[in-house]
């Protein structure tokens, strides 16, 4: 068995796969199919200050190897994350990745601030959200706007910063040196891609916010060219994600650059994804005479 | 609630109608934990997304469930293919079903086209106690005609075109019914969104305690993504989301905003 | 049978299904399968001033519902393409439209000058290609470049003019209206999204080029929405592709905008793809009641 | 040059080895059409591309054609799930065969692995006056070993670890025939791109003309996205791309950059 616990800005997990924000919720459903000590991490439902109703149904719709999300940030609030979630959860044995999605950068220093007491492991500042109004992808998509909210966060907190970055962008690299230069910890790319279907028959896009963000096998290549180029422009790590949903796809990202990996959208194709990549990722370790998981990232040799 | 999720082999396959297929499937597992109104997710070829669909009945003795579809898209299109034998993976049983009262209650069920196999579990268990009101669009198309014989159910079919049955939709004789004096200590509705309104808008009407059966687009199935939302009425007077897969996909009619 | 010929830029379709850059040739392939007159046009290879070798093998990778490709604009020239190949397919009852990607801009100039004598129906000029290091996408995803080459170009021909526009991009609808305030006569989108492809097991990227375009099934729900953001910043046709593999992917992109479509990977999955669509298309506007394809274009009823 | 493409069904499905499967496949159209050395595109579940394979035999009088595979990755796993009578999408016969020499010359047919099955319409054509020479890992891996003696040909076997026939490369006994005199009318190699090489400089170092069958990742498979480049030498001494699908699969030796 090779060795798996890896090391992202000073939180270490018992291995590179995470479950993705907005996927597995705060945890409690899946535990009915497997421990959450099997995980790395979760990185959990991207909160907001105040409670926050989403946006109106439909909010899925399906696409070729892929899936259309416009829940738009439904969350409790943090304060009932911190009150109501966070204690069972900081039990399960896994990492607690808090994902923040305030609509203002005032408004993630102040979620911060309230999670800073806590015991989360790792705060996820999400600059990506396609689907809200205000903030989201507004602040990710513009370099200036970026390095803004993560100059307000870092100087709120202590807790390790990872910055989740759109890729929505004509140049994800650029964003994400200016938000390192601005004391970002970590990195994690990519959020969803803004997306569209149409039902013929009614003429109405499939969802009522009539886009949302896609997610799912289809995004991979595109997100492993992401992490890569980001990993050739920055120097802290990188947590790589979209559209893995076996071994391979997580071997591919670290070698592409990713100290760790988020699996989202296939969890709902296969529930146990997770926990399959983290076992088979171990078996090709093991295939392949390498002793630790780590020593895959950054190792693709560009001809 | 507990759920499980396997890999479950076929049984029976049967052609209800000329789309609607009739699957019996072996799992003691979820025949065990499931309630009727409950459902499944089910993994189909190709698709990235799993299929809910109503468990249509749940043997605890022989421990198999039974899921009764119609062909709608590709994704029901290709679970149509499977065949007896062939295993499918099934996620469930999920989110809350109806809620039962004692058997010598009376009830309504109703039923709209693909929303009547969700109720065979509840006519079996009221049996002579429950009328069944369901329709369809016309003869061709209607489904599970046997079955409620078989439970000694008051039994009245209703089609668009009166090609079968009573020419009229399901919920013109409800309302007949009611305005008649008739009052059950339930109506169970299950069928299209303006069908499960108007059941809901007559429930109101005579005061009659209502529960429906809501659908809505899924991803997780289990409570998780927050994708399957559904206007609801809360207790303060303002609205919010409940999720169908959770919270539903029954609902009592009080609580849903159309 | 409903009407199927639409009108682009002054120029008349058989239909609305055209066979996109790049992925036909010159039209000589296809042949043995189809006339190419059931085509409402083809769009042939990007050429370049003089022949280009194009990038070194391997240049194709499949991905989930896609494939990258990284074949580098191999084409033997505008000379080439106006002697040995537009005689044979002007004549053979198809819209001929002819994709030019030069690498600068007076590059571009001088292939249409050379084209603009010839009987070819429309240019579509490519500022998109993300396989080359000189032109294409650079000239693509920035609005300035886009503008100035658009200029160029449209002051050296009298041929109805496509532009055909970059989705690695933060605004799309932004690049639309720049390069339509200089005089494109229309728009086609999307092309290629830059990915990769890793071989773990040697730990090189697939594609000798290391990254290569994105397209087929994947992407388009993003290529849909794009069609619905230019179409509702821009007043000229849109010709919409990316992903279009069946009717109901071409009529979700003519809803969304599009007055015509383009269908690229997919006909290598099945090479008779384009010509079903037309026949399906047909057959879906006759099951609706609608007379005229053109009907469909922007019908799209938003929430 | 023509080809068509059409539902063809399997008639017989064998397992040679391990990992590889050999199809025959009723199409009177392709077979008709089709030379050694040509190979065919197929469809498979799920994969937006289709898989080159080469045509390993080519019968007009009983209208089949036949395909031998290996399972390298998830197309050819899928493809291997098929069974005798279903159906296989195919496009072909594709690219350029093998040049025929007139049967009375004398050939040497150089087959590595999975690159063997393409030489069997050349081994039959040739009979008696062909010398094949084929490898493999190992005895578990060698596949056709019969195939040849059926035609009279004179069949050298070898083995990486010498489990079965002689231990070695086949560019090793090739080299030793050529060395010790043996000239034929032409060397055909189908294999790895090592072996190829080799044989291509053998065939160089002693002059002989040789015919080697080149891979490369395709979309199309016709010549049309020229996907699959191949470095060549020009005549007037430069470098070009030819294409895989279209200028080959079989290229001269003389004419490929390695
Ligand atoms: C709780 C619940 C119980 C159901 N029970 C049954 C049943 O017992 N029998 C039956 O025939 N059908 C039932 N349905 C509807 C069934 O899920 C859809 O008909 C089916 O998902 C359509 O899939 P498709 O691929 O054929 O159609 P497509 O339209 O191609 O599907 C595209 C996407 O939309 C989703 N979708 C489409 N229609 C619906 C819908 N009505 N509800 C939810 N998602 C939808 C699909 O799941 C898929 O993700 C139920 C739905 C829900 C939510
Ligand atoms: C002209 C030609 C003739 C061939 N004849 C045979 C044959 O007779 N028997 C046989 O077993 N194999 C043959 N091959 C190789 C065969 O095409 C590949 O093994 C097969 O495509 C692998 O697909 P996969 O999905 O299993 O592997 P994956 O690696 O999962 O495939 C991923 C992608 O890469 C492509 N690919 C991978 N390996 C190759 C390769 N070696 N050549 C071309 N594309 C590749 C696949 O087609 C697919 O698009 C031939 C290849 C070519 C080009
Ligand atoms: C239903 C759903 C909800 C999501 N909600 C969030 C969220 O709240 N915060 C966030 O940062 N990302 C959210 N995401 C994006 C995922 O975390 C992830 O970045 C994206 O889905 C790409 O990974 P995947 O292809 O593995 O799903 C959501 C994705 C889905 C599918
Ligand atoms: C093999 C290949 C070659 C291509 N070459 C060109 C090209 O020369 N010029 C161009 O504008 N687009 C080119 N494209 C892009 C397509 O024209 C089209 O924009 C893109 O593939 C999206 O459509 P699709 O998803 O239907 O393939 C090429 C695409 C492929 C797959
Ligand atoms: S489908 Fe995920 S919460 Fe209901
Ligand atoms: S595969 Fe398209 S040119 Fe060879």
């Amino acid at each position: 068995m090779a060795h798996m616990r890896v090391k992202i800005a000073g939180v270490e997990l018992n291995n590179p796969v995470i479950v993705a924000s907005g996927c597995a919720g705060f945890g409690r459903e899946y535990e009915e199919l497997f421990p959450l000590s099997r995980l790395g991490g979760i990185s959990v439902k991207g909160m907001t200050l105040h409670p926050k109703a989403g946006n109106p149904p439909p909010r899925i719709a399906e696409t070729p190897s892929g899936m259309l999300n416009s829940v738009g940030l439904e969350n409790p609030g943090v304060d009932h994350f911190i009150e109501h979630e966070l204690p069972y959860l900081s039990q399960k044995g896994t990492t607690v990745i808090a994902n923040v999605a305030g609509s203002t950068p005032e408004d993630c220093v102040a979620i911060v601030r309230k999670l800073d007491p806590t015991n989360v492991d790792m705060i996820e500042l999400n600059i990506s959200c396609p689907n809200v109004k205000q903030g989201g992808a507004a602040f990710g998509t513009n370099c200036q706007s970026a390095a803004e909210v993560t100059k307000a966060v870092r100087q709120a907190t202590s807790k390790p910063l990872m910055v989740k970055l759109s890729p929505n962008v004509t140049s994800i690299s650029e964003i994400a040196k200016a938000v390192e230069a601005e004391g970002a910890d970590a990195l994690s790319l990519v959020n969803t891609f803004l997306g569209m279907r149409i039902d013929v028959e009614s003429k109405r896009p499939i969802l009522h916010n009539n886009v949302g963000g896609l997610s799912g096998p289809a995004i991979f290549p595109i997100a492993l060219r992401m992490v890569w180029e980001v990993y050739n422009a920055v120097k802290v790590p990188i947590i790589g994600m979209g559209g893995i949903y076996d071994s391979i796809y997580a071997i591919e990202m670290m070698m592409a650059g990713a100290s760790a990996v988020q699996v989202g959208a296939a969890i709902f194709t296969d529930p146990l994804t997770p926990v399959y990549i983290v076992d088979r990722v171990n078996q090709w370790l093991d295939d392949h005479g390498i002793h630790n998981v780590s020593e895959l990232t950054g190792t693709v040799k560009p001809w | 609630m507990p759920y499980v999720q396997g890999i479950y082999p076929i049984l029976f396959k049967e052609n209800l109608s000329k789309n609607v297929f009739d699957f019996t499937i072996k799992s003691k597992e979820i025949a065990s934990l499931a309630q009727p109104g409950q459902f499944v997710q089910i993994r189909v070829p190709y698709m990235p997304l799993r299929r809910p669909i109503s468990l249509a009945d749940i043997n605890l003795d022989k421990d198999y469930i039974r899921i009764v579809f119609e062909i709608k898209g590709q994704g029901t299109g290709y679970l149509a293919q499977f065949k007896a034998w062939d295993n499918l993976d099934i996620l469930g049983p999920l989110g809350r079903g109806f809620t039962m009262l004692p058997p010598n209650k009376r009830v309504y069920l109703i039923g709209g086209g693909i929303g009547t196999p969700p109720l065979v579990p509840l006519a079996g268990y009221y049996g002579g106690n429950a009328t069944v009101i369901t329709g369809f669009r016309n003869a061709k198309a209607v489904i599970l005609d046997d079955e409620f014989k078989k439970f000694f159910n008051e039994h009245i079919l209703c089609t668009d075109d009166g090609s079968m049955g009573i020419k009229g939709f399901v919920t013109d004789v409800l309302y007949q019914r009611l305005k008649g004096g008739d009052r059950p200590d339930m109506i169970y509705a299950c069928g299209p969104k303006p069908m499960l309104q108007r059941v809901a808008q007559l429930a109101a009407e005579f005061d009659i305690e209502c529960e429906i059966s809501m659908e809505e687009r899924m991803a997780c199935g289990i409570g998780a993504c927050l994708g399957c939302a559904c206007k609801t009425h809360e207790h303060d007077g303002t609205s919010s989301y409940a999720h169908v897969c959770k919270d539903g996909p029954v609902f009592n009619s009080k609580e849903v905003i159309f």
